[in-house]
């Protein structure tokens, strides 16, 4: 009987050097891209929806549950960051940890959806995003929250810090996938989204690894909110807690390839460079451009852009230099539905 | 008060109405619809056409919409669900798969119609109506006299006819309903098909019951339809009668009494049926471990 | 046999609302040890399973794992302590691959120590590792249940029907395998409908009828005892 | 905690792996590419004036609403801001008096959709990609809110053409200048001297929970405190309600003397729909925007739905008599007709209001910078007199010229489906009101 051989420790070393250069690398290129273009309510757009693809790709890429309300966490942090300001008049960044906080103890209330699966989990974070949505909105409580007239946090005004802190937010996201592709924790979540029951017979504490990633997934959310809000300054409800959030955050990371380091960020990326060309100017044609893509990625191409990379890796008789860059990717085999007539043939 | 029992009534009606085709869909397919409220929205467009258009009476679009609405469902389902079983997760994946339905059909809906609110006259079926000592909107008597028989003839097919006896076997158990010769297939399409005619159906009604719609209506609908059915038990079509009439008598007293909170009942009802009973009303297994 | 159980349920009872699925069973297991489980369908072999290893809460009676109890634990916990399952369905971790199947009980192993067989060696999955566990065969993943179960290190394996749809030749190699796993101090409790492989496997069997204990002793003995032929011939 | 365990043991490795290769140095350098491609591509290809030899034309910024819930109103205060520069460009360009010289209007414009969200970014791409000269937002407090602090952020005055919400005049601000209404505060003031005229006690006030329609509440609510009386009903609603049937019936169980529904266009439309449903009629409806869109609302509710129902008087229904700058309603509706196939109604109005305020102030500007520019609007403040009336404006952007009387729809139903008339104050009536409505 052979013996167990390896020691874990240059393994993970090894992996978090081929799978980490995104963390360094986007944030660099981010910082670039200021330089080269000023709008800055573009880019910073563009930062939000990276770390939220990041978040849906925690909770949903390793663990299997849909956020549809995963806005909730957004406007969360942004109204978690508004309230900070006006109240504690505590200063941007502050205001963006609080964000975070806030968001973070709204998903430890709803931690108890996380019982629910599929399609009631989906809906019901949904129906619990609204409630909450609902409830700063109230004008019974505009007092508080300001309710449907919207906040203003001129107070701290500060476009270029803010934009740093959420460039530097989408670093963490990526580190944070990053640890989940290398780590024992992420594939205990793996293990959870192929089959709770086996894997809490595998010693898998499903109700509490579930409840961190849902928890890390909503930190993300918040924190971006904070961001969001810090550098848009004046914003109402419905600004942050809208549907479409969800929606591209979804989209986002479903394009690029859910369960991989790099997917959600070049889907974020190619769509968001679409969403630019015809986005702004007809909602309407991107929407639909959206919804088609959500058609035909969930029937024909579960993996997103990523699992093309491991498609054209088993098709073409494989070198060294193909592997390699599919492992430097940090993608894992696809989703069932696409990959299975390609996973048939014998290795 | 008599007011908020009778609007409450007539709304829970019209939302059993809505809720009644994704129901069966749950039951037939396990899977949610989510492009069941733009549905809905596509038969609201249909009566504002016909009625702007061709100057006919708007619940024309009714019987008009029928053939269309079933050959788009039965299409939905060969495009889609034989492929979409294939999936480890069909649920979820159904889930984003009827997502991406929805947003096509919502952009279309925006790129033909546009996306302002689109209403007709509440005058179009004559002057209030005196009634129980109400004024009443003559739509809720139309409203009436489509809902009830629309869910009478939804029980006929369910529990009256051969398919509906089949759809239920498909519903108990389909590995076993294959087995005694019941072609799941084609009892799934026709669900399917049956499920898009009663969403399109109750679309002339949601423009007059909400007002006016337009192509972000869908969404709310399907939000509301799902928590009509969440409180009547998924799967269980005649649970949702009980389950809209339920909501509608809550959002009514909401809306007389508490009004500023009207807009969250379906979603503060929703996650309390999940959260306390979450089998509605008949005992189903929906959580995990 | 050593003189403490390794297993041992005293009393196991599990209602269905007002259904009693189990009642009142009873089991000491030790070291080395491997009990037959044996029963016509539904008469609560899969149950007795379920409740040992968690995934049902027993609605009476107590579990012991090496003199701790554990009837109110978690199935992680008790995975963790080293009680391990299979399935008569093979429930594999489809999306991973074959190795991350068993890096994930193995990382949560209290018990594991370097010098341990390695457990797809040992299931004969080696040259698989690589393979997503979905595109495996039925078989397959049986042996895959077994080796995720073996990275556990337990002390106490459940057999669920593994026997089901094997070759005669597949039959032999498992049996050995789980003689070897015997031979290493693991007990085992196998529920199985093959009186030729439990031969081969069993020192004892414990026959369920109606969620009830109506036998415990020798496999040869059952055979000659009067209620199990009639539960058997009745069926 | 889990790793320590792994340093025991793990599993014998089966793939074998290795180090970064150039083909993985090419897929970064391919990200690089993609992320200046993203921000490059975004830059429209809106001329850019800020070039050195001095400016040519002079680029307008602003937003419309295409469609949505605003498109009601924004589509026509684009056509009338278009009309006023396809008027002066005939006539030369705008004279700029620090340049001496008449520059050419170019209109810079984008569609927000009814969306503020969106209008933030296209708000921030008319000032930092487009660096449009002169900046105007798009109709209305919800779609203007978001252009007052980016503006402000960026040192760009704001000519705000009908955001009136009542906070966004809270303090001093050099960056904004209301041009085409005096702020919703002001405007229930003569509404509200007309109820206590008229000694009408159960006033009821269902309004939508927008900065624009919650100024003109509390106004008038703290106003009828001032004379002693207390709203039977005071209620906010949601800006997107479309379905007043419980509400009716909560403020008729109030037996109103008056009811003043306070929303945008869509909201005014469901309300008075639902109270004909309903059959409900009460001695005094008032609501917004039946004189700022007449055509629509008749169109919607039809011409006895509106009858007896009261409003605001603005253009069309109120001609200002002394105009010294521009067009007269009645030149203004001539020359509009033959050149738009906008409707003639108050926004195209406030449109074209709002070019002539930046024709004027340009007039008196030292040069187009932007401080130069307030500048210019403090010189014709008070002077100027518009077909929309008095121009006059505060240190804070505020609007007060004049205030807004109150018009109500008449018999005889005219050729158009509405006859709005002036009935208070008496100065300026054409008409003496029909209360209670029979």
């Amino acid at each position: 009987m052979p013996k167990l051989a390896f020691g874990g420790s240059t393994g993970q070393t090894g992996k978090w050097v081929k799978l980490g250069w995104p963390v360094i690398f986007f944030p660099v290129a981010l910082m670039v891209a200021m330089h080269v273009y000023n709008n800055q309510l573009l880019l910073l757009d563009l930062v939000v929806y990276l770390i939220l693809a990041q978040g849906v790709n925690i909770i949903y890429g390793f663990t299997g549950y849909l956020p549809f309300g995963y806005f909730g966490f957004f406007g969360a942090g942004a109204y978690g960051a508004a309230l900070a300001v006006n109240y504690l008049s505590v200063d941007g960044i502050l205001a963006v940890v609080a964000g975070g906080i806030l968001a973070v103890v709204l998903a430890v209330i709803l931690i108890p959806l996380l019982r629910l699966s599929g399609a009631y989990f989906g809906l019901a974070s949904l129906a619990a995003a609204e409630s909450v949505y609902l409830v700063v909105a109230n004008p019974s409580l505009a007092s508080i929250t300001k309710g449907p007239y919207g906040v203003n946090l001129e107070a701290i005004f500060n476009p270029n810090l803010a934009y740093l802190v959420g460039v530097i937010l989408v670093g963490i996201s990526i580190a944070v996938v990053v640890y989940l592709r290398v780590s024992h924790f992420g594939l205990s979540l793996r293990a959870i989204k192929s089959d709770p029951v086996t894997a809490s017979l595998a010693g898998v504490n499903v109700p509490a690894a579930r409840s961190i990633a849902w928890l890390l997934a909503a930190a993300l959310a918040g924190l971006a909110g904070g961001v969001f809000a810090w550098i848009t300054s004046v914003f109402y409800p419905e600004t942050v807690f809208s549907i479409n959030v969800s929606v591209f955050a979804i989209v986002f990371a479903l394009f690029g390839g859910v369960g991989s380091v790099l997917g959600p960020i070049l889907g974020g990326t190619a769509l968001y460079i679409l969403y630019e060309f015809i986005g702004i100017s007809s909602p309407q044609y991107f929407q639909l451009i959206y919804g088609g893509l959500i058609v035909f990625l969930t029937l024909f191409l579960p993996g997103g852009l990523a699992s093309l990379v491991e498609i054209f890796r088993r098709r073409v008789p494989r070198s060294r230099a193909e592997m390699d860059v599919s492992q430097g990717l940090g993608i894992h085999a696809p989703l069932a539905v696409g990959g299975r007539s390609a996973d048939s043939s014998d290795e | 008060m008599i007011y908020a029992i009778i609007s409450g009534l007539l709304f829970g009606l019209f939302f059993a109405f809505v809720g009644a085709g994704l129901n069966l869909l749950f039951g037939v397919l396990k899977l949610v619809n989510l492009a069941h409220g733009d549905l809905v929205v596509v038969g609201g467009y249909l009566a504002y056409e016909v009625s702007v258009k061709l100057g006919i009476n708007p619940m024309l679009a009714v019987p008009l919409g029928v053939i269309p609405a079933f050959v788009l469902g039965v299409g939905l389902y060969y495009g889609t669900v034989p492929r979409l079983s294939r999936a480890e997760d069909t649920e979820t994946t159904s889930l984003v798969l009827f997502f991406g339905v929805s947003m096509i059909i919502e952009a279309l809906a925006t790129i033909l119609f546009g996306n302002n609110l689109v209403s007709l006259s509440p005058l179009t079926f004559g002057p209030a109506v005196q009634l129980f000592g109400q004024s009443l909107p003559s739509y809720w008597l139309v409203a009436g006299g489509i809902t009830i028989p629309a869910l009478v003839i939804f029980y006929l097919y369910l529990y009256r006819s051969q398919f509906g006896t089949a759809t239920r076997a498909v519903m108990v158990n389909s590995d076993e309903a294959a087995t005694s010769g019941i072609n799941v297939r084609r009892i799934s399409a026709i669900a399917f098909g049956v499920g898009t005619v009663f969403a399109v159906a109750s679309g002339p009604l949601a423009l007059f019951m909400l007002g006016g719609i337009s192509p972000g209506t869908g969404i709310d609908l399907t939000l509301t339809a799902f928590t009509v059915i969440v409180i009547g038990s998924l799967g269980n079509p005649v649970g949702t009668v009980i389950g809209g009439l339920l909501y509608g008598l809550v959002l009514s007293f909401v809306q007389t009494y508490l009004s500023s909170w009207a807009a969250a009942v379906p979603y503060v009802l929703m996650l309390a049926v999940l959260l306390i009973k979450p089998s509605g009303i008949l005992g189903k297994r929906v959580r995990n471990a | 046999m050593s003189d403490a159980p390794l297993l041992s349920a005293v009393g196991l009872t599990k209602n269905f609302g007002g259904f009693r699925a189990l009642d009142d069973v009873s089991l000491d297991l030790y070291p080395g040890e491997a009990v037959g489980l044996v029963g016509p369908n539904g008469s609560g072999k899969t149950t007795f399973i379920n409740v040992v290893s968690g995934v049902y809460t027993a609605s009476a009676g107590t579990i012991k794992l090496r003199g701790l109890p554990i009837e109110g634990l978690p199935p992680h916990r008790r995975a963790r302590l080293g009680l391990g399952r299979t399935f008569q369905v093979p429930k594999p971790l489809g999306n991973l691959t074959v190795l991350e199947n068993v890096q994930v009980a193995l990382q949560h192993s209290k018990s594991a120590k370097s010098g341990d067989a390695d457990p797809l060696e040992f299931a004969g999955l080696a040259k698989f590792a690589n393979r997503r566990a979905n595109s495996l065969t039925t078989m397959e993943q049986k042996r895959l249940d077994l080796a995720r179960v073996l990275a556990l290190s337990p002390a106490v394996v459940l057999v669920d029907e593994f026997a089901a749809g094997l070759s005669p030749s597949e039959l032999i190699d498992i049996a050995s395998l789980l003689n070897e796993l015997r031979g290493k101090g693991m007990a085992l409790v196998v529920v199985e409908h093959l009186l030729g492989f439990l031969e081969a496997v069993v020192d004892r069997v414990l026959v369920l009828d109606a969620g009830r204990e109506i036998f415990s002793g020798g496999l040869k003995e059952a055979f000659s005892d009067d209620k199990v032929v009639e539960v058997f011939l009745g069926q | 905690m889990e790793k320590s365990k792994s340093r025991r043991l793990s599993l014998r490795r089966y793939s074998s792996t290795s180090s970064a290769t150039p083909a993985k140095l090419l897929l970064g350098l391919g990200m690089l590419g993609m992320v200046a491609a993203a921000c490059g591509s975004a830059a429209p290809a809106a001329s850019s004036t800020s070039s050195t030899s001095g400016p040519t034309e002079l680029t307008v910024g602003t937003l419309y609403a295409g469609s949505g819930a605003f498109a009601s109103s924004s589509l026509p205060q684009l056509a009338g801001l278009k009309f006023w520069a396809s008027q002066v460009n005939q006539s030369g360009g705008v004279f700029v008096k620090g340049l001496g010289k008449k520059l050419k209007v170019k209109l810079v414009t984008y569609n927000d959709q009814s969306d503020p969200t969106t209008a933030a970014t296209l708000y921030n791409q008319l000032i930092t990609q487009d660096h449009v000269n002169v900046l105007t937002a798009d109709f209305g407090s919800v779609l203007t809110a978001p252009a007052i602090t980016i503006a402000q952020e960026n040192h760009q005055l704001l000519f705000d053409e009908t955001g009136t919400g009542a906070s966004f005049f809270q303090s001093p601000n050099p960056d904004l200048v209301l041009t085409a209404l005096p702020t919703s505060a002001i405007w229930p003031t003569p509404l509200v001297e007309f109820l206590l005229a008229k000694h009408i006690k159960n006033i009821a006030v269902v309004y939508c929970a927008n900065d624009f329609d919650q100024s003109q509440a509390n106004t008038v609510q703290s106003l009828l405190k001032a004379g002693g009386v207390t709203p039977v009903y005071f209620q906010a609603v949601p800006t997107t309600t479309t379905d007043y049937a419980s509400t009716i019936q909560s403020i008729k169980a109030t037996n109103p003397g008056a009811v003043l529904e306070l929303g945008y266009a869509n909201n005014d439309i469901a309300f008075l729909n639902d109270l004909q449903a309903a059959g409900v009629k009460f001695p005094m409806t008032m609501t917004v925007f039946p004189t700022q869109l007449p055509a629509l609302l008749v169109k919607d509710v039809g011409a006895k739905g509106l009858q007896y129902t009261y409003s605001y008087g603005v253009p069309p229904i109120l001609q200002r008599k002394t105009v010294n700058f521009g067009l007269t309603f009645g030149q203004f509706a001539q020359a509009f007709n033959g050149n738009s196939t906008a409707p003639i109604n108050f926004p195209s109005v406030a449109g074209y209001t709002t070019g002539l305020v930046i024709q004027d102030a340009l007039a008196h500007a030292t040069s187009l910078s932007q401080s130069a520019i307030r500048a210019g609007v403090s010189a014709i403040s008070g002077s100027l007199k518009t077909l929309d009336g008095n121009f006059q404006v505060n240190s804070s952007g505020a609007q007060l010229g004049e205030l807004l009387p109150l018009a109500q729809d008449l018999p005889p139903i005219g050729a158009s489906g509405s006859n709005f008339q002036i009935v208070y104050p008496a100065a300026q009536a054409t008409a003496s009101a029909v209360y209670p409505a029979p």
